[in-house]
């Protein structure tokens, strides 16, 4: 966050990334670079690759071969803690405590990144989950699990937004506020990376359209 | 050069030491005057028990130190901790066998609540459990990394082993055969066997220990030649 | 440092306070325990009182073992759901707040096993009041290694039966330091030296922590 | 109900022999339990034989415990994932196949850590060979109620740490049980009384089992 | 499966139906009538108690208040193990075992269901997932689970299909192969309720659309 990058230089390079999981190559070799301040939608048939992608660009698995640079860390040397500090990452099954009530999860992220309590009622309006606000994380409806997740992000207000099928889950209202949201990060600097099967809003915009097949990029519409 | 040579002669000089040993333990020394033949053990035991704790679990621990430490940090120190430990838990489990068969007779039980076997013991499952530990672990840096920090704390356990005989009363032999003063306290074709049989066990241990080595690296190479295959495969999977 | 370490700490015992596993669970757990060991030991009452330390440190380390697994399911899978992970809390933070949270949690439930053990073999109350500080340091040293050990066996795919096998080899000197020093208090005897057995454990789990648990979590 | 008692005592065993839970991480924590129950007692080594049979059984009753939750994670929530919820097959072959499955592993688990009690514990061997059918018989019944217990502290909210509360009640009389024979094998004594109560316990947990295991995944 | 009802009567009906999940009412009075051999797709914002209302009809919560009968089993005698045996359920998480392959999956449950191991292949080949028969379950992609079970489905071949946002996850070939599915399933008798904020390639089609809202149903296009 604090290495505000020259928007446009790129935010992520990889060549000829190859990741391992068990012997099986859940990415067999991705050439990508990806500019800051970008919308990019990666597409591809079920068990291409995407989320793989997603998660190595997030630093949660390690890089077997090749080279990469995600958020001025390098994948090769393992420093994955880092870039997790970076990154944000929104998958199916939300980052959050299900003990704890939608307000107390992000009052404790605040605290833990020093940022003022006051915002989190802010936070939780925006994804219209005031009136869950005192619920168990893990009461809630899948789509307001999604809205949550949506709203830790939105607190931390990470470098990259990496963002597993967005769409899923997500009532029209919430995917038209998620579209939003999405061009508004991408103009404040920062980068986005969805995986998805349906037609995103934003695709229509500005988004550069990445396919994956067999663990690799197939087309790039860049 | 030098390295050629060495890596030559390990085998056959510790086969050559081991049978020296042997034929110096049972025929030539004479036997105990309490114990008769089964003091023998005594050109064993030791031995066995010093490559256990110090040798290999001393390299295993030396390993997973260098690889946490940033410069030195390579997949070469994790293989040769991860080979290391498997060959101490093997001389661990010797050592336990061979106290055991020496213990019956000279303490009338296989196994007794002593400090120094208990500790022994628990080196014992702290290897066993670095084994299940990586086992556990597919991911080849994070079980890297794990592995590396369990070893570290698992050699906290060497020197409570090494001093239990003092801190605890206990059953087992007091430090005889090195003393605290570094007196020695045998002598003569006795004291000789005993300092052959250290030499040889440690010499095979580096032997056993390159052997596991090389099997490893043999078993990479054969994943990376599985690797391009899979990779092909894979890539195809996106054509069709 | 000691700032996130609170936080942390607090969203952990917040987590219990909502779930109240260890109220409900955990300690009854305990108890059970207790008078199971004290029934497998068979009728023999008069050994008991012998037994006591050494079977109030085994229950602890029971409770030590589930608590652990707790603290760790709260977290989940690293990676993706564990708070160092998303928020880029310094991981010397997270392991003393997480210890924290575990050593508070081991002394409420020691308390009461504690008790247990006073009322259902017969220890002396006078001498387990002099144990309490060697109770108190040990529990704490527990609670670190606990932490530790969760780290290490915790996420992937690593079901929590890795758990007891690799932290067991490391409480036991922690349960043989407990042990003595209780019985030294019953008994008479030494307490100092394995109290301070005890206290050196709870240094050096508490600083390999503090340097290595970022290495952990970072896989 | 007997073929698809098989079927699921198939499923259970193939799974466990696919993750291999049991031989890298449940026997070596009971024999480390085994070791460290030694070391809670002190070096007092003279009552470690008569200690012997008690603490077998609390090792297999930990053992037990161990393996019930992972029976459990297995299965998963109720209704979402189990088979007799998305399969309808009937409760009672479930229970059965289960339970099956879980005596196997515990005989299993049993045989080392039989073997570990005699080497560390100096049991006699000869007498140890004696009490292998009670063994055998009491390993059953607790399978058999472990699962049952499995079932009732199983799905919903509650997470592992209840089911030790719920199942300890009911072990104990096994635990008894299967100590006395044990010891009585080792010091002679009526052996077949208690080796009954086992078996009475057995059949008890099978038929309520049979008949209520519906009862239980129902809700 | 066995008692076949004749095609147009109900297979479910609630009448004034509440589900209580710790004091919070899921579902707050639903009336609907479900005939044999329909399509219905559930829809609603999120947190509106689609998911609530499928679960209820799969006997996987209690009914609180009301009355229902759904595949001949009276919900309010909690017979809901008989119940879960007719209905067929696919949600976020999958109802497979994730230790075991895909294929030794399938083979359990047609084991269980006593039917000819063979169409294990079959059924695998139909879901495109043949290539990753040997692959366990834990490992597959989102997409691969969700056909994973709807293989499973298709081996049970259910009286009633629950299915929770089918659409989520699946590529744009599985998504077709849904629809066709789900038609062929409704045309053999079977009944079919969906829940879903996508438009589904069946709604276009006979299906009715049920809207719900606060834990009601709101509107219903049948
Ligand atoms: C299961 C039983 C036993 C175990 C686990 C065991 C373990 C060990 C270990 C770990 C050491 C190395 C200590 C060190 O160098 O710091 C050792 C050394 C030794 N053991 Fe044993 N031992 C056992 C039984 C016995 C018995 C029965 C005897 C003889 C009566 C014996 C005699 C010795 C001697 C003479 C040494 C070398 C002492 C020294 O130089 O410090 N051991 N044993
Ligand atoms: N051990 C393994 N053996 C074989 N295949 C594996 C193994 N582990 C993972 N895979 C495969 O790797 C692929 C992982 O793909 P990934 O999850 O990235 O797909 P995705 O593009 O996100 O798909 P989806 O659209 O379904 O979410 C899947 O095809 C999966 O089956
Ligand atoms: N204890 C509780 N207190 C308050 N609200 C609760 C509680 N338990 C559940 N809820 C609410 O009940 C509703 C459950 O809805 P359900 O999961 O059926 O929604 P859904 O229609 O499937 O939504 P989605 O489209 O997001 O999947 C949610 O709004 C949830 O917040
Ligand atoms: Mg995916
Ligand atoms: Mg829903």
């Amino acid at each position: 966050m604090s290495v505000a990058e020259a928007p446009g230089s790129p935010v992520a390079t990889l060549t000829g990334a190859v990741v391992l999981v068990g012997g099986f190559p859940l990415l067999s070799g991705v050439d990508l670079t990806l500019a800051g301040g970008t919308v990019n939608v990666v597409t591809g048939a079920n068990g291409a690759g995407k989320t793989s992608l997603l998660r190595l660009l997030g630093g949660l698995v390690a890089l077997s071969r090749g080279e990469g640079r995600v958020c001025g860390v390098d994948l090769a040397r393992g420093e994955r803690l880092e870039l997790r500090r970076r990154v944000g990452w929104l998958g199916h099954e939300g980052s959050f405590y299900d003990d704890l009530s939608a307000a107390e999860n992000l009052t404790f992220a605040a605290r833990a990144l020093a940022r003022p309590v006051t915002g989190v009622a802010e936070v939780l309006e925006r994804v219209h989950l005031s009136a869950r606000a005192d619920t168990a994380a893990k009461r809630l409806s899948a789509g307001q699990r999604r809205r949550l997740g949506l709203a830790w992000l939105l607190l931390r207000r990470p470098q990259l937004w990496l963002l597993d099928e967005p769409y899923a889950s997500l009532d029209v209202g919430g995917r038209s506020f998620f579209d939003g949201l999405v061009l508004d990060v991408a103009a404040a600097g920062a980068t986005v990376v969805v995986s998805a099967h349906d037609t995103l809003g934003v695709s229509s915009a500005s988004a550069r359209t990445i396919r994956m097949a067999g663990g690799r990029v197939v087309e790039d519409g860049s | 050069m030098m390295k050629l040579l060495s890596q030559r002669l390990l085998g056959p000089v510790t086969l050559v030491l081991l049978a020296l040993t042997v034929w110096l333990g049972i025929w030539v020394t004479p036997p105990d005057r309490i114990q008769g033949n089964l003091a023998r053990l005594v050109y064993v035991h030791p031995a066995v028990a010093w490559v256990a704790l110090y040798v290999s679990f001393g390299t295993a621990t030396i390993a997973s130190g260098l690889y946490l430490w940033r410069r030195t940090r390579s997949m070469v120190m994790d293989r040769v901790a991860h080979c290391a430990m498997e060959v101490s838990a093997v001389f661990i489990i010797l050592t336990l066998i061979t106290g055991s068969i020496w213990g019956r007779p000279t303490w009338g039980v296989w196994w007794a609540w002593d400090a120094r076997l208990t500790s022994t013991a628990i080196l014992g499952v702290f290897a066993l459990a670095y084994l299940a530990l990586r086992r556990a672990n597919d991911d080849v840096e994070v079980r890297a990394r794990r592995s590396a920090v369990f070893a570290l704390l698992a050699a906290i356990n060497v020197p409570i082993i090494h001093f239990s005989v003092q801190w605890w009363k206990t059953l087992h032999q007091n430090a005889t055969v090195f003393t605290s003063t570094r007196t020695l306290l045998i002598h003569g074709i006795m004291a000789w066997t005993l300092l052959i049989s250290f030499v040889a066990f440690t010499l095979l241990f580096f032997w056993l220990l390159r052997a596991r080595y090389r099997l490893e690296e043999a078993r990479d190479e054969e994943v990376a030649r599985g690797l391009e295959e899979a990779l092909a495969e894979r890539q195809r999977e996106g054509v069709r | 440092m000691i700032r996130l370490a609170l936080v942390v700490a607090r969203k952990d015992l917040l987590i219990e306070r909502r779930s109240r596993v260890l109220l409900w669970q955990v300690v009854p757990f305990g108890l059970m325990a207790l008078l199971l060991a004290g029934l497998a030991l068979g009728p023999r009452g008069a050994g008991h009182s012998n037994a006591a330390p050494g079977l109030f440190y085994l229950v602890m380390l029971l409770v030590t073992l589930l608590m652990i697994n707790r603290s760790r399911a709260i977290e989940g899978a690293p990676g993706t759901r564990s708070s160092v992970a998303t928020l880029g809390i310094d991981p010397a933070s997270v392991f003393l707040g997480k210890s924290l949270a575990l050593a508070v949690e081991l002394w409420l439930a020691g308390v009461v096993i504690l008790a247990g053990a006073v009322v259902a073999l017969h220890t002396a109350l006078g001498a387990t009041a002099t144990a309490v500080p060697s109770v108190v340091v040990t529990l704490a040293a527990l609670a670190c290694a606990g932490t530790l050990y969760g780290a290490l066996s915790g996420g992937g795919e690593g079901p929590a039966t890795l758990l007891p096998i690799l932290s067991f080899p490391a409480f036991a000197p922690l349960l043989i330091a407990g042990e003595r020093s209780y019985s030294a208090a019953l008994h008479g005897g030494a307490l100092w030296q394995w109290w301070v057995i005890s206290l050196v454990a709870l240094v050096a789990y508490l600083s390999v922590g503090i340097l290595l648990y970022g290495v952990l979590e970072e896989s």
